[in-house]
């Protein structure tokens, strides 16, 4: 039973903080050579909580290694050791001491086989080894896996530890972990409706689930007393969750404004139907994983360097294809919006099927940087990294383009052009030329977005396809030809998405918001902000 | 309402239009009597297209009245309600369909019921063809009548335009720049058309150019800035010296 | 008065069109069903499955002409027409199967039962009626554009904005009749179809009857559409399409009229679906698929748009080259078609028949005889 | 206008002659090899998938034919693409069958693919191989099923999710796709969850469309309906494409393996590929191979398909393994029924029996489902599954889930006097057949 192994080990926590002797390296070592010869999950566990309770820091990297899967038994001497692999085998080390132990081919040497289970088990036991650690992070981890289990044993080391405890936000936790272990003590009353307060205080999910468990067991005045904490909780968590809809509706609107914004300037300002629009950040994702290969053959150090590097390169080469389509195919097509749709769209289908044949029909691995990984806590809203930087990314490449067009003499031309082209032309504007780098800049800005959202998407060839459909809805909601309308319509339609996802299910949500566009355009055939007046009907 | 406002075919009172807080039309007021024709003149983005759009129920007035054939609220009304009142419209830049032939433009303008399902089963009449070749000597074009609008000249395709709103049988033309792009001798033409077609109907005329105002020969009003500047004879006006400065020049 | 409104359609190049599509209504099936397969005028079943999907797909793409040609509306969600109808008729198909359904209960169609369902859904209910569905084939799709159309054209959404809302029309319908909840059986559709009116679904006689009904559908909707386009109504039709704000002040309704084409139309097209279903034997939402749509619009201007033997060659020609690609160079299949598109929209602006028309033309006129002045098949791309 | 209608009829005339004139004498298909039709899509949204499968086969037919063929005859590959677009699967399926005149086609991976072409080989009677896990709830007498029956994946993932050793699960979050076989499968799962008394409110069921991309919220729900005070787990019916943003997004919101476990039956190594995988470790998949099984025989045709492929880093996956099974299996049946016709190929294929890479061996049984082992595999840092529990023998695939309660009278059995693919034991008729 889960519950009786963890009492186990924490009562070899216990005994670890009453100080007994520390086991020398000699004895730890014949421990985990017993690795070896154990067979099955439960002997390997049983080994953990040994070596768990000699309480010698040096079992952290061992105890590390396997939860990892990187612990090994070398078939020739049985004895265990840390493997990292390198190409045909692996590179052996210590497993207490990290010194280099040599090499093995791969058929020298047997894995150790954790599971899920083992795992959680180690991690309780690093945990535990750890409530004394010099390193607040690591005590602050430790309060937390207790938190978690509530073992009662562990009440007298907790009290011990509060008492030395000199980090407030520690201490805060130490305290909430004695709180938790109280619940399961059968204290006194007073004591639990203390410690029930102090759990309520905490606010989070994880404090509402441990109430809950308590509460399911609990009689009378304390049942009550849970109960209310429960309902306190519950308050705060519902506008969190609202806080969160924004949130994650902020989110997906900024995926739409990324995907949308270079399809306003090609649609919106060109008046080119470009149903390729999705290829271009499709090749952008593709360019984003030929960065990231070479950089792991070459390079793997500059890993987290790996998107600035592809950011110019994306834009390049989807600006460098879009620039070739413009030349090739849609300066033939001005002023036939629906046809450059058609031939678009069969621009769309060679250049998928062109990156299928180049790179495989089969989804490529792009992976996150260091600081793309992870999510923070902001009260009770986990706030991604990926998310925050997709937004706050897409925010500065909506701000450079609101520059490019309005403060440069490029964007100067380009809307010159788009209003008036024998105008333009006849003072001197190279109107091709325009019409070449106005395409090829919205195809480079779709090329940015794919850098994005190959951190959150596939990156296969039809990575784009799911894009167009919304990339379209979210230009013509927020009114073609206002960069704008491009910015709220996005985030309007991302957060109305979100607030009906819950309601409605993900599917009905969304065709919910399809109909309100259809319903919306019928009374604002031109959008959220069209421009009025003769001018626009001529 | 006034007795203006019954007899005159129409009338517009205190009509005022502003786009994105542009006012395009300020207070302008204007009466026309039923068979009379009206030159309005006035520089560029004085309103007059405007203040066509207003009458032809393409723009909806912020405020003011405006009143056809004595009784009828224009502002109630949408653009093919208002066509089917009897206003006729020809726009600045000449608007035939242009893959239809000379004759089925004139087929499709004549007047008639308007709804699709009747106009499957549609067959000529005797009386249908004879007042199509009438229209068509009227505007000259019975040489061309089998070929495509879109062959037509520039000048061509004003006619067009002018002999589709007659098939129409109006009882009011609102005609913007019938000579834009015209040769002198064409232009003469058009002022005989307009002169003919005005003795049964009544016309506002918005024209630039002078000469063509004169040979019309008949009042003028001036705009300006969505109002009306002056009002009367051509001299009158060209007279008058507030004319004089917006848009004649000195 | 009908009688007289498709006579006014004949004309010698639809003649030939329509003699060709009653030909082979009679004589594909005498091939089929009479000639021993031995002989090599037999023609086999895969042919007759797969020419008469082709004709089903030719009388959607005419279908879309309609609109797309003749009025200029550029609808991208066509397919979800043809869809309804095809789910029309698939229900009537799942309905037929009664209990000879894996289940065997004879109430419910087989997913129904495997969703647990205990009643059948309302809408479900006249399915069991032959007419009835045949009228919903019709309605449905009918009814949908009516009620889209009437929205749409008076608020005067036009060119592209009205493609796209096409286009988001069939996305949604298509996200909705993935839903298993919605009761049409969700991604797998309709299938496992036994029996048409008694007659065994694959059967080699009722193969060739679809097929024939497939020829005379098409045959009787190019009668249609050419009569409606040679009467003043087809006229109003181009001439909405050219100049929408003139007919408006020439007191039409250009709202009206290119609503009842767009209603005809995707009656056409909900019949061409319901003719399509028991011919390949299956209707799922992946037919509401807005590339689906898309593609149709290829068909037709491969063909050529705003003529009517146009759509239907486009359509014939284009899947024959789909058949042929998947099978013999299938990695090239969307090379070909994405070249196509653009080949066609760069160097055929007008189709294969109207770069014919042109061709044939200029011939003429070289050779000194009178230019054929014709208005028939005006194709000038309108301005948005 | 009778000019017009003379001229009508004039045309009918000359065009019923000329079509009678100019239709084409067919090419008679060749006798010298053994046709095998591959039908899996090339292009569309499960070219993704379904490429692999056809390479596999190409690779196996060119090692069968390296061995001297079949009867003495070599075989011949037919690929063609049907576009993922179910209705061409029909088409081409009339194609391979009457065109190309195949002895046996292997192909498919959705379930409307199949459904698509089932009409088509039962009319012409042909064999096809459908190497895909699936909802079962059918079973045809021209289809043999090489992938996973429900009871061959989904129940014994829970199982084991059940037990102590996969962490005493209480709580169950199921997510899927919407269409059939996660909706099907998640019904027998709570049929069987509630069965072994898990409460009601202890399941959470949640549908996503198809591709569906953002999954912000529903991480988030799992989230908060894994903080209960349960232990939680996610069985994931979640389809191909869909899976990346899943999974990042899992691993984003720091949901840990530990914590709350995922187990998907559509993930394969090929899926993984596409993942950096190091936060995903220890997250789960239930299948009846990993390509990290240790054998001689899985060593042999790694090393065969890497050749084959040219690319040493090529995964396998278990409809690869399917594949690999059913093919062998057909050469087996034929070789026995010393022909290739397929309807006796179909009676010859019962009871065969043939080696798996598993190290064992699985057989065709009456209901056309073959035996497998069922593995569950935890996600490892490099891609791999590492095998964390096998069931002791092979599991027969049950095609009529006895969790359902329309589908627990009904059996299949395709040998002689039964012959029937859903016979109803309690009525003791066959449902198919019809009761008229």
């Amino acid at each position: 039973m889960p519950v009786l192994r963890i009492f186990r080990l924490i009562f070899i926590l216990i005994a670890v903080m009453a100080g007994p002797a520390r086991a020398d390296d000699a004895a730890l070592r014949t421990m985990l050579n017993g690795l070896a010869n154990a067979d099955g999950f439960a002997a390997i566990e049983k080994i953990v909580g040994d070596i768990a309770a000699t309480g010698d820091p040096k079992a952290e990297r061992a105890l590390g290694a396997l939860s990892s899967g990187d612990l090994y038994v070398r078939k020739a001497d049985k004895t265990v050791l840390i493997g990292k692999s390198k190409t045909g085998g692996y590179v052996l080390s210590d497993p207490l001491t990290g010194d280099v132990a040599g090499e093995a081919k791969r058929s020298e040497v047997e894995k150790i086989k954790v599971n899920n289970t083992l795992r959680r088990v180690v991690r309780e036991a690093l945990g535990g080894l750890t409530l004394a650690s010099v390193d607040p992070r690591a005590r602050l981890n430790a309060a937390e896996t207790i938190f978690k289990s509530g073992d009662p044993h562990a009440i007298p080391t907790l009290d011990a530890a509060i008492a030395r405890e000199t980090d407030p936000a520690v201490k805060e936790r130490l305290m909430e972990a004695r709180a938790s272990a109280t619940l399961k003590a059968q204290a006194p009353v007073a004591e639990t409706t203390a410690a029930l307060e102090t759990i309520a205080g905490r606010g989070d999910r994880e404090a509402l689930s441990l109430l809950k468990s308590y509460e399911a067991g609990a009689q009378g005045e304390l049942k009550d007393a849970a109960g209310a904490a429960i309902a306190k909780i519950e308050q705060t968590l519902a506008l969190w969750a609202a806080g969160q809809n924004v949130w994650y509706g902020i989110s997906l609107g900024s995926v739409l404004l990324l995907a949308a914004v270079g399809l306003a300037i090609t649609f919106g300002v060109m008046g080119v139907i470009n149903m390729a629009h999705g290829e271009m950040v499709m090749i952008g994702a593709y360019t984003t994983f030929v960065v990231q290969d070479l950089i792991r053959q070459y390079s793997p150090d500059l890993f987290d360097w790996s998107l600035p590097i592809a950011l110019p390169l994306a834009f390049l080469v989807s600006a460098g294809v879009g620039l070739i389509i413009e030349r090739g195919i849609i300066r033939f097509l001005y002023g036939r919006p629906l046809e450059t749709l058609l031939a678009t769209w069969g621009v769309s289908l060679v250049l998928q099927q062109t990156v299928r044949s180049l790179f495989g029909p089969t989804n490529r691995e792009v992976g996150n940087p260091s600081w793309m990984s992870g999510a923070f806590q902001l009260g009770e809203l986990t706030i991604t990294w990926n998310r925050l930087w997709i937004v706050v990314f897409a925010l500065i490449v909506f701000a450079l383009l609101l520059y490019v067009l309005n403060r440069t003499a490029l964007g100067l031309q380009m809307r010159a052009v788009t209003q008036n082209r024998r105008m333009a032309s006849s003072m001197g504007i190279r109107t091709p030329w325009i019409d070449a780098m106005t395409f090829a800049l919205g195809s480079g800005i779709a090329g940015i977005a794919g850098v994005a959202l190959s951190q959150i998407d596939n990156v296969s060839p039809d990575l784009g396809q799911g894009y167009i459909i919304d990339s379209f809805m979210v230009v013509v909601f927020g009114g073609v030809g206002n960069l704008w309308g491009t910015l709220v319509g996005a985030f309007t339609l991302g957060v109305l998405n979100k607030f009906l996802e819950p309601y409605a299910g993900a599917v009905l949500g969304k065709i919910a918001v399809l109909i309100l566009i259809i319903l919306f355009i019928q009374k604002r055939p031109r959008g959220l902000f069209a421009l009025k007046g003769r001018a626009v009907e001529a | 309402m006034s007795a203006k406002t019954t007899t005159s075919i129409l009338y517009l009172d205190g009509v005022s239009v502003s786009f994105d807080g542009f006012r395009a039309i300020n207070n302008l007021s204007l009466v026309l009597e039923p068979g009379e024709m009206r030159a309005i003149i006035g520089p560029n983005g004085a309103g007059k297209t405007t203040m066509m759009d207003i009458i032809t129920g393409k723009t909806r007035p912020d405020e003011g009245e405006v009143f056809f054939d004595g009784r009828v609220d224009l502002t109630k009304h949408d653009e093919s309600e208002i066509a089917m009142l009897g206003i006729g419209r020809k726009f600045q830049k000449p608007t035939v369909f242009e893959s239809h032939t000379v004759e089925d433009n004139l087929v499709l303008a004549l007047a008639g019921p308007r709804k699709a399902i009747p106009a499957l089963f549609h067959r000529q009449t005797k009386a249908e063809r004879e007042r199509i070749d009438e229209i068509l000597q009227t505007i000259r074009l019975t040489a061309r009548r089998d070929e495509l609008a879109a062959a037509l000249s520039h000048g061509q395709k004003q006619w067009l335009e002018i002999g589709m709103l007659l098939a129409q049988d109006p009882k009011l033309l609102l005609v913007d720049e019938p000579v834009a792009g015209m040769t002198d001798a064409e232009t003469e033409e058009t002022a005989r058309l307009l002169r003919e077609i005005a003795q049964t109907r009544s016309v506002i005329v918005v024209e630039h150019d002078m000469q063509f105002v004169r040979e019309l020969d008949v009042k003028v009003t001036c705009l300006h800035e969505g109002t009306v500047l002056a009002e009367g004879s051509l001299d009158q006006v060209s007279g008058d010296s507030r004319v004089i400065e917006v848009y004649l020049g000195r | 008065m009908i009688t007289r409104f498709l006579a006014g359609g004949l004309e010698r190049r639809i003649n030939i069109l329509l003699a060709i599509l009653v030909a082979a209504a009679v004589l594909v099936p005498v091939l089929h069903l009479a000639v021993p397969a031995s002989s090599p005028l037999h023609m086999p079943t895969y042919v007759v499955a797969l020419v008469g999907k082709y004709l089903t797909y030719a009388l959607l793409a005419l279908a879309l002409d309609l609109v797309w040609g003749f009025c200029g509306i550029l609808s991208l969600g066509h397919a979800a027409f043809f869809a309804l109808g095809g789910y029309a008729m698939g229900m009537y198909l799942m309905r037929q199967i009664g209990a000879r359904s894996v289940y065997g209960n004879p109430d419910l169609p087989d997913f129904m039962v495997f969703l647990n369902w205990k009643e059948l859904p309302w809408f479900w209910h006249g399915f069991d009626h032959f007419w009835f569905a045949m009228l919903m084939v019709m309605a449905v799709p009918g009814l949908l554009a009516f009620v889209f159309g009437w929205f749409a054209f008076r608020s005067r959404i036009t060119g592209v904005y009205l493609s796209i809302i096409t286009q988001a029309l069939t996305y949604a319908l298509m996200l909705a009749f993935f839903r298993n909840n919605m009761g049409f059986g969700g991604n797998n559709g309709l299938t496992d179809f036994k029996d048409i009116l008694g007659f065994n679904i694959q059967a080699d006689a009722t193969r060739s009857a679809l097929f024939a009904a497939s020829a005379l559908a098409l045959a009787l909707g190019v009668l249609v559409t050419s009569a409606l386009v040679r009467s003043k109504y087809g006229k109003l039709l181009i001439a909405a399409r050219d100049a929408e704000s003139r007919m408006r002040f020439l007191g039409y309704r250009p709202e009206n009229i290119k609503l009842f084409a767009f209603t005809l139309s995707a009656v056409m097209a909900g019949i061409a679906g319901a003719l399509y279903v028991p011919q390949v034997g299956i209707i799922n939402p992946g037919e509401f698929a807005p590339a689906n749509s898309i593609e149709v619009v290829v068909w037709t201007a491969v063909g050529g748009r705003g003529t009517i033997i146009g759509p239907i060659i486009g359509a014939l020609l284009v899947n024959g080259g789909k058949s042929w690609f998947t099978g013999a160079l299938p990695e090239l299949w969307l090379f070909a078609l994405g070249a196509l598109f653009i080949a066609t929209t760069l160097f055929l602006p007008k189709g294969i028949v109207g770069a014919w028309e042109e061709w044939w033309k200029q011939r003429r006129e070289r050779d000194g005889r009178a230019p054929m002045m014709s208005a028939r098949n005006p194709i000038e791309s309108p301005a948005e | 206008m009778r000019g017009m209608t003379a001229s009508f009829t004039k045309s009918l005339a000359a065009v019923a002659i000329a079509a009678g004139l100019a239709w084409p004498s067919l090419a008679q298909a060749q006798e010298d090899t053994i046709k095998i039709g591959i039908l899996h899509s090339l292009s569309g949204t499960m070219a993704i998938s379904e490429t692999t499968l056809k390479d596999a086969m190409l690779m196996l037919i060119d090692e069968q034919n390296k061995k001297g063929g079949v009867l003495g005859r070599k075989l011949e590959a037919v690929v063609v693409d049907p576009a993922s677009n179910w209705p061409l699967f029909a088409e081409k399926a009339r194609d391979l069958i009457s065109k190309d005149k195949v002895a046996a086609v292997f192909g498919c991976w959705t379930s409307v693919s199949r459904k698509s072409v089932l009409p088509v080989f039962e009319e012409l009677d042909n064999i096809l191989f459908y190497p895909v896990q699936y909802e079962g709830e059918e079973s045809q007498r021209n289809v043999f099923y090489t992938g996973a029956a429900p009871n061959q994946q989904a129940i014994p993932a829970v199982d084991y999710l059940m037990s102590e050793e996969g962490g005493s699960v209480k709580r169950w979050v199921l997510a899927g796709t919407d269409y059939v076989y996660p909706q099907t499968t998640n019904k027998i799962l709570e049929a069987y969850l509630k069965s072994k008394g898990v409460a009601a409110e202890d399941i959470m069921i949640n549908y996503t469309p198809f591709g569906h991309s953002d999954w912000q919220t529903i991480v988030t729900d799992i989230k908060n309906f894994g903080s209960a005070g349960k232990k939680t787990a996610v069985v994931s019916t979640i389809n191909g494409d869909a899976n990346v943003p899943f999974y990042k997004e899992l691993a984003n919101q720091g949901i840990k393996a530990e914590d709350i476990p995922v187990i998907a039956f559509s993930v394969g190594e090929e899926e993984l590929a596409g993942l950096d995988t190091a936060p995903l470790v220890g997250h789960l998949a239930a299948w009846n191979y990993f390509q990290s099984v240790d054998t001689d025989a899985n060593a042999e045709f790694i090393e065969k398909w890497r050749a084959f492929t040219k690319n040493d880093k090529r995964v396998t996956n278990d409809p690869m393994e399917a594949h690999y099974i059913g093919f062998n299996m057909w050469v087996k049946a034929v070789e026995k029924a010393g022909t290739t016709e397929p309807d006796k190929v179909i009676d010859a294929m019962i009871g065969v029996s043939v080696p798996n890479l598993s190290g064992g061996y699985s057989a065709m049984m009456p209901n056309h489902h073959i035996t497998k082992p069922v593995l569950i595999g935890e996600i490892q840092e490099d891609g791999q599954f590492e095998t964390v529990w096998q069931t002791p023998g092979l599991v027969p695939g049950d095609e009529w889930s006895d969790y359902l309660p329309d589908s627990k009278e009904l059996i299949a059995d395709w040998r002689a006097p039964m012959s029937c693919g859903n016979f109803n034991v309690a009525t003791g008729k066959c449902g198919g057949k019809g009761v008229n």
